[in-house]
């Protein structure tokens, strides 16, 4: 019970606190209390230290093991910058929002940590339907047309494909008909264990509700639109909790029925599906690296790219797995570095627009180094930690049993990497014509501290290799049945 | 295998640390003491990296002992230390030179720790690739290479023209690591190791080491700049500060070699397909390479043209090494193998000479125009010597270092006929021909460059002539090494000649240390004596019967201009005429028709084939394609819940139908 | 007892289908609510329990009370147009509505086959989700895409009550809280929408493209 | 001493002292054709006894390569001429590839000449630089197909005994040495600015190669490129003649009597050539070089094909 408080009930405490409390100050300090314990807990029991004991609905298995620090993780220096960015002037519409700010992240946070710890598909359906509606409020923080805009978008979208995975869920009870299963709960576990005497077509059925349901969560194209728009207009911590770790919270639902599908006859269906998803994300990253004129965007773009390449892992399996469990980590923690610094950008050009942005490396010397370095670090560039993962993705790929996809998901990377490269480097290098008198040193500030922290975080993590996270992802392989 | 001896390691290791401590000298605030400082240091480093080389086994007699270190993570055999002996010792100068020329950037008050910080890491990855020998540490230090490399080419961010060059670097060495992990993914695959002393395949297992050989090609190709693969490297080489150009064209392309070198011991022996491929694209390299540099007025684009023909030269080298393993014929492969070596090592000395030669120039007059220079040898008469040195040697004439080596490759082709007969000798004649119009058109080339920059008289007024006693010495070392190479060749060939013994021969053969060098001692000698005894007695002559200076022969015109003189492009055109589709050489004369002539004009330019022809279209292609991809960019929401029902209809569709 | 109930849901759904008031969507909210709770409520004739009335009378308060309520007072601030503007014609859109029910109808009876599942119910339900897609996708004013997207919940819920109503109550009543904050931040979003853009048509809310 | 030192020494004694006579036999040979009596066959002997007695006058743009310019055109044409077997002597040079060397020791010597008349500044010289450039390119081809085909037929890689295996007992290689040879004296006539390449007599700048490129240049420079172009002429004489190496091999006497009656017939030759044909526009000597080239492959390809 003392796990679930701290990492469900306190955030929901703190939460209700947050919202009553007008003042931002100790808003901060709770949060950032909290964020620290919950970090502290989940890395405790991801280093099996402790062995965390969970009520009904609830329970720590080896995917939601790893899949919990990240999450703490990326919450933990989000909330760490929130206050210097609240703190930042807006709009003066906009200012009655930032009291409601800090209530909504812990809400987020309780929400999350329910939905990855769930062991039950309703638990996990209600909880990830929570930190939809927690996120949709704090799209809309800017109270600008555009966020408005996003904020439908995003709400309407995810709320049809979450409904649409309840379906899965209800079908996958029709599944278990005429089964041992029949008429009972719906626990990962009882599923898992019996998964070979579900029904395959209503197995079927469920895995494609559930995973284009799930699709416009975790941004597989062609769902992804809701999702693009939202993080490109939500503010920067927001937008780096969204590609962090919300969209991870998603992914754990399709890798959760995947695991059921896993041992029975519809795997390969369920495979060649993920392969499609992935791919039709890469491509459709693609398609609008070539023309998208709006950073935010392309850092959205990028998610949709990474998070294809994480599921293409799940769905060729093998050694390919393993590095998509490694590239949620990575890319989790590049994603938070990316929307950071590109947050920083925004504060000072005021423009989400490629065009407006010019000369940052100048002006900005200091962000648009480490822009430029968590570029490089998203890209796949040693020695940071996603060279490593996708190594092993990549290698998977090509000694699966369809090794022509390499070929694709190169072509797909390659031009995305070249035209982000060209519009990060058009924001950086480019003269304006407009010339700012004097340039004002960038100060340092917290968020650079803590963009810096986290890159050498992920290049730490990788160099170093932890045997703790390797047996950890050994474990989800094994938990999975992936043949290495 | 053994461990290496404790000083040797020691050395190394102290070699590296020195070579990384010389970043720590950067936080100087100072610019001028930072630069100084590190630079210093960094070659102190180096001048220490290159002792430990040059104390290893490559330079005594004893023959070459693989070494490993670091758990086998790093391991030095023949084939690394010749690459770590030719990017330490082209590396020296380089930083040399840069002390006086980044001088010129902190008297613009423009920071250059960022510069300094990237070369350093260049040069430091640099060293460790060809060392690695661990295929992660391989491809880590090869990207680290790749980026730091970027990030110092585009120093000079703001011009729209650094921008664009150095993206197609940049986007080209992506290209090729994507290449580099299949073909590290197959070999781990294939053996179960990372580790590059476990990698011993054979061509008659199947599909897979053709697949790895042919990318290998591709791969190394891209970053050595084989055509057709080429394209970046006359964009990205100019725009570059000329330290790095230097380095770039010199050493950094070696990788590539280096890169093929190493696949070749992976996989050997080779059937004689390889063989020919790698023939074939060498000369196709060597000739389009060096025809499209006469093409050029950027002098810094000319050069990198040349590196592509002198890539295509080594490559001439290595393609009949790969032809003697197929037919297991030792002479040959030494000789192919030997000539690809040296000349590694001699492009890496003539090309950074001609590059800092090009870097002085061009700091004194600001353009890289050639046709806006002339007449240097007057005010730079020491810079325009060296700078001869560097060109006689480029174009493979006696009595310097490139002459060595493309000697040793022409060699390698008699051998091979000789030993091969049947169709052979007329195939390797062709091939013979071909080097030498090589040849031929790098005389035309570089007679064009020498002239027209620093002989005739000045197009554009200098006044003072600034180049600083770094310059000399950096100029000074490579132009050395160009001369002792050429006049002295044994101890050169001497290691290469071990180099090839450990790991790439089948068989021992002194075919390389059996060509009589010290007649070429003599010729040379005789040569340079013959010269100056002529001239003690021209000199003497002249005293006697008188010399002075008058106007040349204007056909009785007597007011002769240095816009008179003949032009780069008028010098070339002839030639460039020839093959005018492949260059796509266009030219525009305007002759104004009245009876009395005004002014008469002539335009040339040429535009890289490759890039204008295939990568721009193709990636104009590819983004019409993509912009035609309306329907995935709608707004409406109506669209993305029509998405949903649609896919979901779709993979119902394939539940159906799945057996 | 169920089926005449599902058969009710899908009158209801032709009705929606061929409507142009914007009333008349909330008010067959309501009347679907009022079917769903008595389905819920079927059980309980036979055997009554007060713990297990707590979900039938929650629904019956969230889906005919609060929500229509709350759609309603909505559409009076906002001073929406009563009529819809419809993308397809009515007498299009009917028939594309007839003609997906009969293919759901068929395939669930052809798929009741191999697994025992009460077909009308089941067929229904699924068919309130596919309309209730429908009609978002058909129709222009944002409020009737809610209304779309509350047909298709209670599709949902018709469908879950003839799969399995095994999920335990406080999922459930999970599931319904999620729905009506869903439906309240539409709202206050519709709210902010109208200010702000001065209309409440799907069409102004084009401004985030590449 | 040893004697094949001895023979080197005196070959290359040999070609300095004649090469004059040899060029002033050409000349001689060429009045008479043209039906004038011609200035006397030691014509050249005094030109360069006058030119070393004039003052040098130095282009005033010009600089320090244009004074060394022809002492290396000197020197390293010496060094050529000890490569080749005069009177079938074995040559002072001689090395497994000197084959390679002597074809880049020329190029070195076109390397200094064309910067030296670019040195000048004057469009003439470059004008005339440019075409040795482009001219050069194409010669060089054909001097790999004919002396270098040899080669690679033979395994020999030195001028010497390239021209030592040379034999008389297979009539398709006697035809190919009679072609080949042919293609070496377009190769002479090319590279020794000989009609219908280039006119040596002319008087009109813009219609000259060799001779505009030593237009501003007098005294001891030009006596140097005089001297050289001799020796040039010289050279390619012997790399012709050579061919009738297989007659000294039953006898040396009959040998050497063929060499010098095949050099004076050479001077024939030239002159012959010289009077009949005028010189092409300058548009088409890379076709008529290409058409060497072109007979060099087609002769190999027989030759290969027909073994």
């Amino acid at each position: 019970m003392f796990e679930f408080s701290i990492f469900i009930l306190l955030p929901l405490v703190t939460a209700g606190f947050c919202y009553f409390i007008k003042d931002l100050r100790p808003q901060y300090g709770a949060s950032i209390i909290v964020a620290l314990l919950h970090l502290g807990l989940s890395l405790l029991v991801f280093l099996g230290i402790h062995h965390a004991q969970l009520p009904t609905f609830f329970s720590v298995d080896s995917s939601s093991k790893l899949f919990l620090p990240i999450l703490s993780n990326v919450y933990f220096w989000v909330v760490l910058v929130s206050y210097s960015y609240l703190r930042r002037p807006i709009t003066p519409k906009a200012e009655e929002g930032k009291k409601y700010y800090f209530a909504l992240v812990n809400f987020y946070l309780a929400a999350n940590s329910a939905a990855m710890l769930s062991s039950h598909f309703g638990m996990y359906w209600v909880a990830s339907e929570a930190t939809t509606l927690s996120v949709a409020p704090l799209i809309y923080f800017y109270r600008s047309e555009e966020s408005l805009e996003a904020m439908w978008k995003y709400l309407f979208l995810v709320s049809v494909g979450i409904a649409f995975a309840f379906i899965g869920i209800l079908l996958l009870t029709l599944s278990a008909k005429g089964t041992v299963l029949e008429g009972q709960q719906l626990f990962f576990r009882d599923f898992i264990r019996n998964a070979t005497k579900l029904n395959p077509i209503w197995l079927k059925a469920s895995f494609i509700f559930i995973f284009v349901g799930l699709s416009t969560k975790i941004g597989i194209a062609p769902m992804h639109s809701g999702d693009i728009d939202a993080t490109s207009n939500a503010p920067s911590p927001i937008a780096a909790l969204m590609s962090g770790s919300l969209r991870l919270t998603a992914f754990l639902g399709v890798m959760r029925i995947f695991q059921i599908i896993h041992p029975t006859s519809s795997y390969e269906f369920a495979r060649t599906l993920i392969i499609i998803g992935a791919i039709l994300s890469l491509f459709v990253a693609f398609v609008f690296m070539f023309k998208v004129n709006n950073y935010k965007r392309m850092l959205a773009y990028s998610s949709v790219e990474h998070l294809g390449l994480i599921s293409l892992g799940l769905g060729v399996g093998g050694l390919a797995f393993v590095g998509a469990m490694y590239h949620a980590v990575y890319n989790s923690i590049a994603k938070v570095v990316l929307f950071m610094m590109a947050g920083n950008i925004h504060g000072h050009y005021k423009s989400r627009e490629v065009e407006k942005v010019r000369s940052a490396l100048n002006i900005l010397p200091k962000t648009g180094w480490l822009f430029l370095i968590a570029y490089l670090a998203i890209s796949g560039i040693p020695p940071f930690g996603i060279f490593f993962s996708e190594i092993k993705i990549f290698e998977g790929i090509l000694f699966s049993d369809r090794p022509y996809l390499l070929g694709l998901v190169m072509f797909f990377m390659l031009f995305i990497f070249i035209n982000m490269g060209k519009i990060i480097f058009t924001m950086l290098y480019q003269k304006s014509e407009l010339e700012p008198q004097t340039i004002n040193e960038e100060k340092f500030e917290l968020n650079h501290l803590v963009v810096i922290i986290l890159l050498v975080m992920v290049t730490i993590i990788a160099v170093s290799s932890p045997e703790i996270l390797y047996r950890n992802i050994m474990n989800i392989a094994k938990d999975y049945g992936m043949s290495l | 295998m053994k461990e290496l001896s404790d000083t040797g390691n020691v050395l190394l290791i102290a070699a590296f640390a020195i070579q990384l401590l010389s970043i720590v000298f950067l936080s100087f605030k100072n610019e001028r003491k930072a630069l100084f400082t590190s630079n210093i240091t960094m070659l102190v480093g180096l001048t220490l990296g290159l002792i430990s080389t040059l104390s290893s086994t490559l330079f005594s007699s004893a023959e070459i002992t693989s070494v490993s270190i670091f758990s086998g993570l790093i391991r030095l055999d023949g084939l690394s230390l010749y690459f770590l002996f030719v990017i330490q010792l082209v590396a020296i100068p380089t930083t040399i030179y840069s002390i006086s020329y980044l001088r010129h950037y902190v008297e613009q008050k423009r920071s250059v720790k960022s510069f300094i910080t990237f070369y350093i890491i260049l040069l430091i990855s640099t060293q460790f690739i060809v060392i690695a020998n661990q295929a992660i540490l391989f491809l880590v230090s090869w990207e680290v290479m790749s980026i730091s490399a970027y990030f110092a080419i585009v120093y000079e961010k703001e011009s729209e023209e650094v921008q664009t060059g150095s993206f197609y670097y940049f986007a080209a060495s992506h290209v090729l690591i994507f290449i580099l992990y299949i073909i590290f993914f197959l070999f781990h695959h294939e053996t179960g190791s990372w580790f590059f002393s476990d990698y011993h395949l054979s061509f008659s297992s199947g599909l897979m080491v053709p697949v790895i050989f042919i990318l290998s090609i591709i791969g190394f190709g891209i970053k050595a700049g084989f055509m057709p693969f080429h394209f970046w490297l006359p964009q990205a080489h100019p725009i570059a500060p000329t330290v790095l150009s230097a380095f770039l064209s010199g050493v950094l392309l070696k990788t590539g070699i280096y890169g093929i070198l190493r696949i070749y011991q992976f996989i050997k022996p080779m059937p004689e397909w390889c063989g020919w491929f790698v023939l074939v694209i060498s000369v196709i390299s060597a000739i389009l390479g060096v025809w499209y540099a006469l093409a050029q007025h950027d002098i810094k684009r000319l050069l990198a043209y040349h590196s592509v023909e002198n890539i295509g030269i080594i490559g001439i080298g290595i393609g009949i090494g790969f032809i003697g393993s197929a037919n297991n014929l030792p002479a040959v492969e030494v000789l192919g193998f030997g000539g690809a070596l040296l000349h590694t090592l001699n492009h890496a000395i003539f090309k950074s000479l001609l590059f800092i030669g090009s870097g002085v120039v061009y700091q004194n007059l600001g353009t890289r125009n050639i046709e806006l220079m002339g007449g240097l040898v007057h005010p730079a008469k020491y810079i325009a010597i060296l700078f001869l040195i560097g060109s006689v040697a480029i174009s493979g004439i006696p009595p310097f270092n490139g002459f060595i080596s493309e000697f040793i490759i022409y060699m390698g082709f008699f051998k091979t006929a000789n030993e091969l007969k049947n169709y052979y000798p007329i195939l390797m004649l062709m091939f013979v021909v071909g080097l030498a119009f090589v040849g031929g058109l790098a005389v035309a080339c570089f007679t064009k460059v020498n002239s027209i920059i620093f002989l005739g008289s000045e197009r554009s007024e200098v006044k003072h002539f600034h180049t600083s006693v770094y310059d000399y010495i950096s100029l000074g070392i490579l132009a050395l090494l160009c001369i002792s190479i050429g006049f002295y060749p044994q101890p050169f060939v001497g290691v290469v000649n071990k180099v090839i013994a450990n790991g790439f021969t089948t068989g021992a053969s002194s075919a390389l240390v059996d060509i009589d060098w010290l007649y070429f001692t003599m010729i040379f000698s005789s040569i340079a004596l013959g010269v100056f005894v002529l001239y003690l007695i021209k000199i003497k002559l002249e005293k006697k019967y008188g010399r002075r200076n008058s106007a040349a022969w204007g056909c009785g015109y007597e007011n002769l201009t240095p816009r008179m003189q003949y032009t780069a492009s008028s010098f070339a055109d002839e030639l460039n005429t020839i093959p005018k589709a492949i260059l796509d050489y266009h030219k525009k004369v305007e002759v104004s028709e009245n009876a009395f002539p005004l002014q008469s004009k002539f335009k040339s330019h040429s535009k890289d084939f490759v890039d204008s022809k295939i990568v721009l279209p193709a990636f104009n292609v590819l983004r019409a394609l993509v912009a035609k991809i309306e329907f995935l960019s709608q707004t409406d929401i109506r669209y993305y819940i029509g998405f949903i029902l649609i896919i979901i209809a779709i993979y119902s569709m394939i539940a159906f139908l799945w057996t | 007892m169920e089926n005449v109930l599902s058969i009710l849901f899908c009158l209801s759904l032709f009705y929606v289908s061929v409507t142009s008031r914007v009333k008349a969507y909330v008010t067959v909210l309501r009347v679907q609510g009022i079917i769903l709770s008595v389905l819920l409520m079927i059980p309980f004739i036979y055997k009554f329990s007060i713990f297990g009335i707590i979900l039938p009378a929650t629904l019956l308060l969230v889906k005919v009370y609060l929500i229509p309520r709350y759609i309603n007072k909505v559409i009076l601030d906002l001073d929406i147009k009563r009529r819809i503007e419809p993308t397809i014609q009515q007498m299009v859109f009917l028939p594309i509505v007839i003609a997906t029910m009969v293919i759901i109808f068929l395939a669930s009876s052809i798929l009741s086959k191999s697994t025992e599942l009460d077909v009308i119910p089941f067929a229904s339900g699924f068919s309130a989700i596919v309309i209730g897609i429908y009609i978002i996708m058909s129709r222009k004013k944002l409020i009737v895409h809610v209304c779309g997207f509350l047909i298709m919940e209670n599709g949902i819920f018709l469908f879950g009550t003839a799969v399995a109503s095994e999920l335990p109550m406080m999922i459930e009543l999970g599931t319904l809280l999620d729905i009506f904050v869903v439906v309240f931040l539409m709202g206050i979003a519709l709210n902010k929408i109208s200010s702000t853009f001065e209309g409440f048509e799907v069409t102004h809310l084009g401004r985030l493209k590449d | 001493m040893d004697l094949e030192i001895l023979q080197g020494i005196i070959s290359i004694i040999i070609i300095l002292g004649v090469a004059p006579l040899f060029a002033g036999m050409v000349n001689k040979q060429k009045a008479v054709l043209t039906g004038r009596v011609g200035a006397p066959i030691l014509q050249p002997y005094y030109e360069l006894q006058r030119l070393i007695k004039k003052e040098t006058i130095n282009a005033s743009g010009s600089s320090f390569i244009s004074r060394i310019s022809p002492l290396i055109n000197l020197v390293t044409l010496i060094i050529a001429a000890a490569m080749l077997p005069v009177g079938f002597w074995k040559p002072l040079i001689s090395f497994d590839g000197d084959i390679i060397l002597f074809a880049y020791i020329l190029g070195l010597v076109r390397f200094f000449q064309i910067l030296a008349a670019m040195d000048i500044g004057s469009s003439f010289e470059g004008m005339g630089a440019a075409r040795e450039a482009t001219f050069a390119l194409f010669a060089e081809p054909i001097f790999f197909f004919t002396i270098g085909s040899i080669s690679f037929i033979s395994g020999f890689t030195s001028l010497y005994d390239i021209y030592h295996s040379i034999q008389l007992t297979n009539i398709s290689y006697e035809v190919f040495i009679i072609i080949c040879s042919i293609s070496v004296f377009m190769l002479a006539v090319t590279e020794c600015s000989r009609m219908p390449v280039d006119d040596p007599n002319t008087h009109l700048e813009l219609t000259m190669i060799h001779e505009v490129m030593i237009l501003d240049n007098s005294g001891i420079d030009l006596f140097l490129y005089q001297y050289s172009s001799y020796v040039k002429l010289f050279i390619y004489a012997i790399l012709e003649v050579s061919f009738f190496y297989p007659f000294s091999k039953q006898s040396y006497l009959i040998g050497i009597i063929i060499f010098i009656t095949g050099a004076i017939a050479l001077t024939f030759l030239l002159g012959v050539v010289e009077t009949i044909t005028s010189r092409y526009r300058m548009k088409n000597i890379p076709q008529y070089l290409l058409f060497a080239t072109a007979i060099g492959i087609l002769n190999l390809l027989i030759y290969t094909f027909t073994k």
